[in-house]
């Protein structure tokens, strides 16, 4: 375990705890930015450069900003009338992520396979993937592509039948 | 020549930065807005008078050309340049600018986002006419798309939902379409340039490559199959924006809904980006799948030509009519083109088909031209009729010419040169089309001619309900054209004039360049023939 | 053109022929509606100008067309063939080659434009008091000459697309025309219908035009080198066409589809009779006199191509044999002095086809130089009683206008006679002529035109005696005042409040002395035609087919048939002037047969029910179509919206109401269930994650 | 030396925080956001997997997570768009509110 896994970890964790308790969803969403800075940081560390600036592009670059956008469009702050720590809400909600981390760490801690440690000069250059893209996986690449065309579409058109009804 | 001028980058671009300078106008002062626009577009205008004026008409290259490296990693160039193809293409883009703008009277919300939406069309116009590189050419492309979408939406008529939603998904299909072709393109060939991919195609290899792609990706194709599904994609593209039947149902909701002049520009110069995408791209880049393609090619041009004419004919809406009238003409652009690819054959005592196909494909070139000075003149007119009346079906008026004598000439003369009546410039086009064509594809030549009558029918029906007739008495106070419409019409009217009189100007532009096309589709012919300084 | 050829003056100016009128038209166009002077000045002194130059060329070409091969031959002529100069100059290039147009001066030429712009010129000036008090006078001025213009210039071309340009420039002119009194929803209608039906042939044309572009790479008709389209016919005749023609036959067919169309013959004549909704001049000078003949003329002109083919030779005598009967059993039963008219030059055009199908080209350019003179006599003469009736063009509401319009009168007979062909008048000779080709064409069934066209004769002097004495002779039956003109239209009564209503009145100076010169000309022009010896005309048309035989047996019959019909009417029409309101004769006579021939054969009512229904359908179902196809992208869309539309429904009134009553028990454990399902997000969130952990550490436990 | 355990167990964890804010969070954007940081753990968890995998030459995991990536930028974009819509129609856009779902 070296620093820079500490480090990064730090970040991560607490960035994505606060992102999903803090009140004010500004700061919120900064916190979701810091958290999506720290797993690029682990793509790094993993030696996969290329899952790491896409990391950065579609995380800090649209969807962070996007949801200020909804933010901003929904005139939505801070959380009001949010429940406290203490309220059973939280509670119920702590009590199950702890059950699925616990199943999780559970599986973890009880396969032999998970202690191996990093092979060297593992590397995935930009044109690898490229080529694995459009070669193996050009199928699923496809229908991901049509996915996100049908997404974008979708987004648009239920933005705008609202326009519609509302004139 | 004189190559350092920046002469292409300046026209692109005058009018965007008229753009940025309307969206920088404080709110107060919204009415500069429309000054500033027309500045920007005449300008232009003037930029494209003198690019016109130092063409080059008798040499067959590109000329203006400017390449500059703009984003190695992907091999994109910033590539621009002019030939016999896309030079009246931007004058026409340039002419009806100005045009349009002073059609605009009506729009009265927003007036700082309108004009600069209408200037930043221009420059995506100008941009998809001289870009030589697919990158920046398909940024144009859709740069163009988005400013429409919003002038039809913000501005239009009542049921702009609709309209814009549908023009915006179908040319959005349209341009998946070809920007995946694109792509697979230049995983095969490692290029965005549509001049080398010509010398590429021309030479055979695009195909074996493009083959050689996809069986790399585990997808064993033969290089026929795979030009073949690359011509379709692109072939989806430009249809769609054309448009060609059946791909043009997008085409009456938006050219009805659209503010006068969206619709100028939609019908004027938008529906040329789709025709001009068959001339750059899909005879120089396909010419064997095109050819191979060319008599299914030549029912769709058929069917554009006489089912948009019957389909006018029906239409009690005016604007609908035109549009339909509008899709009709597009129609026999495909059919000159068509006729370039088709392999021809049979006998004849004058085998001439090098000059039978240049003889179309400088028809479908001037066409295009002749259409959009038309087209535009009369969708104008037909907005003056609707600004003044509120209306615009076939059945609302009657008798105009006794009070507005002024407007129903002129609009009389545009409905003569879009039926094609000698003299003006929609017979010219239509004569070397049907001129190249006849030889090449008598069977769908002669059907098209259908259309030609057909026209006839409903153009001067329109003429008989509106203009002739005893006086609609709700009409007496109709004004004729003011000072400004007149300014904005009469132009018009006078290029149809010289360009039916005079085609001899217009066609010199762009002999050469439809010359060094055809020969891509006679390759036996061009030894002999080698007369176009290739 | 080889420059050591000597070309005439006037050939090298030949263009000035059409040009003028089309600068006149150009800038009367322009001028205010205020500057009526001006206008018309300019058009009549133009007009004047171009018939000036037409006589310098007819000169020029009688001078060398008569003496073919004496010393001053312009090109390397045969020696059969027609004396012609030439003048081309190229319209624009494409690909390695160009596209030249260019003038011919021929006899053909010639003597077309000399009639052309003789009579436009009478008219032009018969318009000026005609249209006297128009306020669209100047308009009025501006169409005719952009009409001379285009009619002028179809004259003088050596191209066919030149050619068809000034044919549809014409038929333009003859729309604007048509239309003139654009408020009145006939004449709008019966201009559309003409531009349309007229279109319909053109079509036919064009595709003929493009064939022929194709087939010999160029369109001029000659060539100083001899490769013109009309030099290379007998190459066009070895190749295939269509339907068994040969590729002459063929493009001849198409070709004479124009002609059908522009010359009104069947089955495209239904356009003609209907643009009397037009100024009388016009109808005189665009429908009678001139432009109806450019069909015939566009024949003549393309005749070798024509020649190559029998076949099609034989469809153009029995179109026009047909035609000629057809109209004239039409005019029989007209009452409107101006149908009556109209279906006579149909049935006159009829004769003219005929003639040229039946191989008597020249005979067929004669009869139209003579109808041309006497046919717009006639019309003008028509005007004129209309302006001296006062708009009344039924012929039953006139009678004894002899009396009131001497003038009128005399030049209206020697019009009629003409027309009947009545010796010594023009048409005498040029229907000989006619039927003594037609005569010749051969035995048997071919004989079928003769026989029709003498039918013809008969006929055509009947209906012109008819009107004679309805209109002329008897007693005025239009005196008592009638409240409801159906024919006038606003202009054309404004044009005479000046005499008192009532008694008919002679017409101004500016109306008749046109109607004299015409009546001269038609009188006396027949002599050019002489047969026997030195038929003038023929040999300075075709000198080729010059027929030299004075056939007795077809003069004979013919003017005996001419004066049966002339006898005819006088029994009927003449014996016994009708009174006020009393029906026709020829009712009793021909009892149902009348009516039909009154309503034109039906033919209107047939296309209406065929042809127009057939676009109309054609064009609604395309529209369905297009709504239909746009349906499909647009319900793709709405396709996911409907279908759960239905399921709700379904879910609503099958399952729901079916249910609900019996299902009691259903319901307790049913609440108890929907407690979990609460429609909270979380909720099942909650649920999904819970579920997951316990069948996981299950799953890990096993 | 990081063991693969380490990141799983990182990545379960994120996991894990995630969920909570899934399942606790009224605000629906809170609750969007949190399920994006699912995703990132998921994504997190196949990197590492190819990272020690025997077959890194594969790629799998890489090409895994950039599929997971556009996945999740797609399901934000209409995500937010639907949002944005509820909030029109709701005025409102905590998950509470929004019970259509209650059969």
């Amino acid at each position: 375990m070296d620093v820079t896994f500490i480090i990064l970890s730090l970040i991560t964790v607490v960035g994505a705890i606060w992102a999903v308790t803090l009140r004010n969803l500004i700061h919120g969403v900064l916190s979701l930015v810091l958290f999506f800075f720290g797993v690029a940081g682990f793509f790094f560390y993993l030696n996969a450069d290329f899952v790491g600036w896409v990391q950065i592009l579609v995380y800090v670059g649209a969807v962070a900003i996007l949801a200020i956008f909804a933010i901003m469009l929904t005139h939505n702050l801070t959380a009001k009338d949010e429940p406290g720590f203490f309220s059973l809400r939280w509670l119920t909600g702590m009590a199950i992520a702890a059950a699925v981390g616990a199943v999780l760490w559970f599986a973890i801690k009880n396969n032999a396979a998970m202690l191996q440690t990093a092979p060297a000069g593992v590397t995935s250059s930009v044109a690898d993937i490229g080529r694995k893209m459009m070669t193996d996986w050009v199928v699923p690449f496809e229908v991901v592509s049509l996915l996100l065309t049908a997404a974008m579409i979708g987004a648009i058109v239920i933005a705008m039948e609202q326009i519609s009804h509302r004139k | 020549m004189d190559e350092n001028s920046h002469i292409l980058s300046w026209l692109t671009f005058t009018p965007l930065i008229g753009a940025i300078v309307i969206a920088l106008l404080p709110k107060r002062n919204e009415s500069a807005a429309r000054g500033v626009a027309l500045f920007a577009s005449v300008l232009a205008l003037l930029e494209a008078l003198s690019l016109w004026w130092r063409f080059d008409g008798a040499y067959a290259g590109l000329q203006f050309v400017e390449q500059t490296p703009w984003i190695a990693a992907i091999r994109v160039d910033y590539f621009v340049g002019v030939d016999g193809l896309s030079i009246l293409m931007v004058l026409l883009t340039a002419l009806l600018t100005p045009v349009a703008l002073l059609a605009s009277s009506p729009i009265r919300k927003h007036l700082r986002a309108y004009y600069a939406l209408m200037l930043a069309l221009q420059t995506g116009l100008f941009g998809v006419f001289t870009a030589l590189n697919f990158f920046h050419w398909f940024i144009f492309w859709e740069a163009g798309l988005i400013p429409m979408f919003f002038i039809i939406k913000l501005w239009g008529g009542d049921g702009t939902e609709r309209a814009a939603l549908k023009f915006f998904l179908y040319t959005l299909v349209g341009s998946v379409a070809l920007l995946l072709v694109f792509q697979a393109i230049y995983l095969a060939t490692g290029t965005w340039d549509f001049i080398m991919l010509r010398d590429l195609a021309a030479g055979g290899g695009l195909a074996p490559k493009l083959a050689a792609m996809l069986q790399q990706a585990g997808i064993a194709i033969t290089p026929e199959r795979a030009g073949m599904l690359l011509f379709f994609g692109a072939f989806l593209g430009f249809a769609i924006k054309a448009p060609v039947w059946p791909f043009h149902t997008w085409l009456p909701d938006a050219y009805t809904q659209a503010p006068t002049a969206g619709t100028i520009m939609l019908a004027g110069v938008l529906s040329k980006m789709g025709v001009y995408g068959f001339l750059r791209i899909l005879l120089p880049i396909f010419p064997h799948e095109i050819a191979a393609c060319a008599t299914p090619l030549s029912w769709l041009a058929m069917l554009t030509i006489v089912l948009g004419a019957f389909a006018a004919i029906a239409q009690l809406d005016l604007k609908r009519m035109i549009a339909y009238a509008s899709m009709n003409h597009v129609g026999y652009c495909l059919l000159g083109i068509v006729a370039v690819a088709h392999a021809a054959g049979g006998a004849s005592a004058h085998a001439d088909w090098v000059n039978e196909k240049a003889c179309a494909l400088n028809g479908a070139i001037f066409q295009m031209f002749n259409h959009g000075i038309t087209v535009a003149a009369l969708f104008m007119m037909l907005g003056f009729l609707e600004e003044r009346t509120g209306r615009r079906g076939l059945e609302d008026f009657g008798g105009l010419r006794a009070v507005a004598p002024v407007f129903a000439a002129l609009f009389g003369i545009s409905a003569m040169a879009s039926i094609g009546l000698p003299g003006l410039n929609g017979f010219i086009g239509e004569f070397m089309i049907f001129k190249g064509a006849w030889p090449v594809i008598t069977p769908f030549a002669a059907v098209s001619l259908i259309g030609l009558v057909a026209t006839a029918i409903y153009l001067l029906n329109f003429i008989q309900r509106v203009f002739a007739g005893p006086l609609n008495e709700r009409w007496a106070k109709f004004p004729d054209l003011s000072r400004r419409e007149l300014l904005a019409t009469v132009p018009l009217v006078a290029l149809m004039f010289f360009a039916g009189v005079c085609p001899a100007p217009f066609i010199n532009l762009t002999n050469t360049a439809a010359m060094k096309l055809v020969m891509l589709f006679q390759p036996a012919v061009q030894a002999v023939s080698r007369v176009t300084g290739m | 053109m080889n420059p050591a050829t000597h070309i005439p003056w006037i050939a090298s100016y030949l263009w000035l022929i059409p040009l003028l009128p089309f600068a006149a038209a150009g800038v009367s166009a322009l001028l205010p509606q205020r500057c009526r002077k001006t206008s018309a000045g300019l058009a009549i002194g133009v007009i004047v100008v171009s018939t000036l130059l037409s006589f310098c060329a007819l000169a020029e070409s009688i001078l060398h067309g008569l003496e073919p091969h004496a010393g001053r031959t312009w090109s390397a002529m045969q020696t059969h063939e027609v004396w012609h100069s030439l003048i081309e100059f190229t319209w624009f290039n494409y690909g390695t080659t160009s596209l030249k147009l260019g003038f011919v001066l021929d006899p053909l030429t010639a003597a077309m434009a000399t009639m052309v712009s003789l009579v436009s010129a009478l008219i032009f000036i018969y318009s000026l008091g005609y249209m006297s008090r128009d306020k669209n006078f100047t308009r009025f001025f501006t169409f005719l000459s952009l009409f001379a213009g285009a009619m002028l210039g179809l004259v003088v071309t050596n191209n066919l697309l030149l050619f068809f340009i000034c044919w549809e420039l014409v038929g333009l002119a003859s729309y604007l025309l048509i239309g003139f009194w654009y408020h009145r929803p006939s004449a709008a209608a019966a201009a559309k219908k003409a531009f349309i039906v007229t279109k319909i042939g053109d079509t036919g044309f064009f595709a003929g035009l493009l064939w022929l572009y194709h087939a010999t790479g160029t369109l001029q008709f000659y060539t100083p080198d001899h490769t013109g389209a009309l030099e290379q016919v007998t190459a066009l005749a070895g190749l295939p066409g269509i339907m068994g023609l040969s590729l002459a036959g063929t493009i001849a067919l198409l070709i004479f589809c124009g002609a059908v169309g522009k010359s009104g013959q069947w089955p495209l004549h239904v356009w003609l009779p209907d643009a009397m909704e037009g100024p009388t001049p016009v109808s005189a000078l665009i429908h009678a006199a001139t432009m109806v003949a450019a069909g015939v003329f566009l024949v003549a002109r393309t005749y070798p191509l024509f020649q190559a083919s029998p076949q099609v030779l034989t469809l153009v005598a029995w179109i026009g044999a047909f035609t000629a009967i057809m109209a004239a059993t039409i005019a029989v039963a007209q009452n409107d002095i101006k149908r009556i008219l109209a279906y006579s030059t149909v049935s006159q055009l009829g004769y003219m086809v005929m003639g040229l199908g039946v191989g008597g080209m020249a005979a067929a350019m004669f009869h139209l130089l003579m109808h041309g003179f006497f046919k717009a006599l006639l019309f003008l003469g028509a005007g004129s009683v209309i302006h001296g009736c006062h708009n009344e063009q039924d012929i039953f509401k006139m009678g004894g206008v002899k009396k009131h319009m001497p003038i009128t009168f005399w030049t209206y007979f020697v019009g009629t006679l003409a027309l009947a062909g009545i010796f010594p008048l023009a048409g005498f000779w040029s229907k000989d002529e006619v039927l003594t080709a037609a005569f010749r064409w051969g035995g048997g069934l071919h004989k079928g035109p003769f026989v029709l066209g003498c039918l013809g004769v008969f006929l055509t002097a009947f209906y012109m005696w008819r009107q004679v004495c309805l209109v002329f002779l008897g007693e005025y039956r239009g005196g008592k005042a009638r409240a409801g003109h159906k024919h006038v239209g606003q202009e054309e009564a404004e044009t005479h409040h000046e005499t008192a209503p009532g008694v008919p009145h002679e017409s101004p100076a500016v109306m008749t002395v046109p109607l004299i010169i015409l009546a001269v000309f038609s009188a006396f022009m027949g002599f050019s035609g002489l047969p026997e010896h030195a038929n003038f005309i023929h040999h300075f048309l075709n000198p080729e087919h010059a027929p030299h035989v004075v056939n007795w047996f077809v003069i004979g019959t013919a003017s005996a048939l001419a004066f049966a019909g002339l006898g005819a009417g006088h029994l009927l029409y003449g014996v016994k002037p009708l009174a006020p309101d009393e029906p026709d004769p020829l009712k009793a006579k021909l009892g149902k047969l009348r009516d039909f021939l009154r309503d034109k054969w039906y033919c209107d009512e047939l296309y209406e029910a065929t042809v127009v229904r057939f676009v109309r359908i054609a064009a609604v179902v395309v529209d369905l179509g297009d709504r239909l196809l746009d349906g499909v992208t647009v319900g793709l869309g709405l396709l996911a919206r409907g279908v759960s539309f239905f399921n709700f429904k379904f879910d609503e009134q099958a399952i729901n109401c079916g249910f609900d009553g019996g299902c009691g028990s259903v319901r307790v454990i049913g609440r108890c269930f929907a407690a979990l399902q609460d429609g909270r997000v979380q909720s099942y969130l909650r649920l999904v994650a819970v579920t997951a952990a316990i069948l996981a550490f299950w799953f890990f436990l096993k | 030396m990081t063991t693969l355990a380490h990141f799983q167990l990182l990545a379960s964890m994120l996991f894990a925080v995630g969920l909570f804010g899934a399942v606790t969070r009224r605000n629906a954007i809170v609750v969007l956001l949190s399920i994006e940081i699912m995703f990132n753990a998921a994504n997190l968890s196949l990197v590492a997997f190819w990272r020690y995998g025997p077959h890194p030459e594969q790629l799998s995991g890489v090409v895994f997570a950039i599929f997971g990536i556009t996945i999740a930028a797609a399901e934000a974009a209409v995500g937010l768009a639907l949002v944005i819509v509820i909030y029109r129609y709701y005025k409102s856009i905590e998950v509470d509110k929004m019970r259509s779902l209650k059969g």
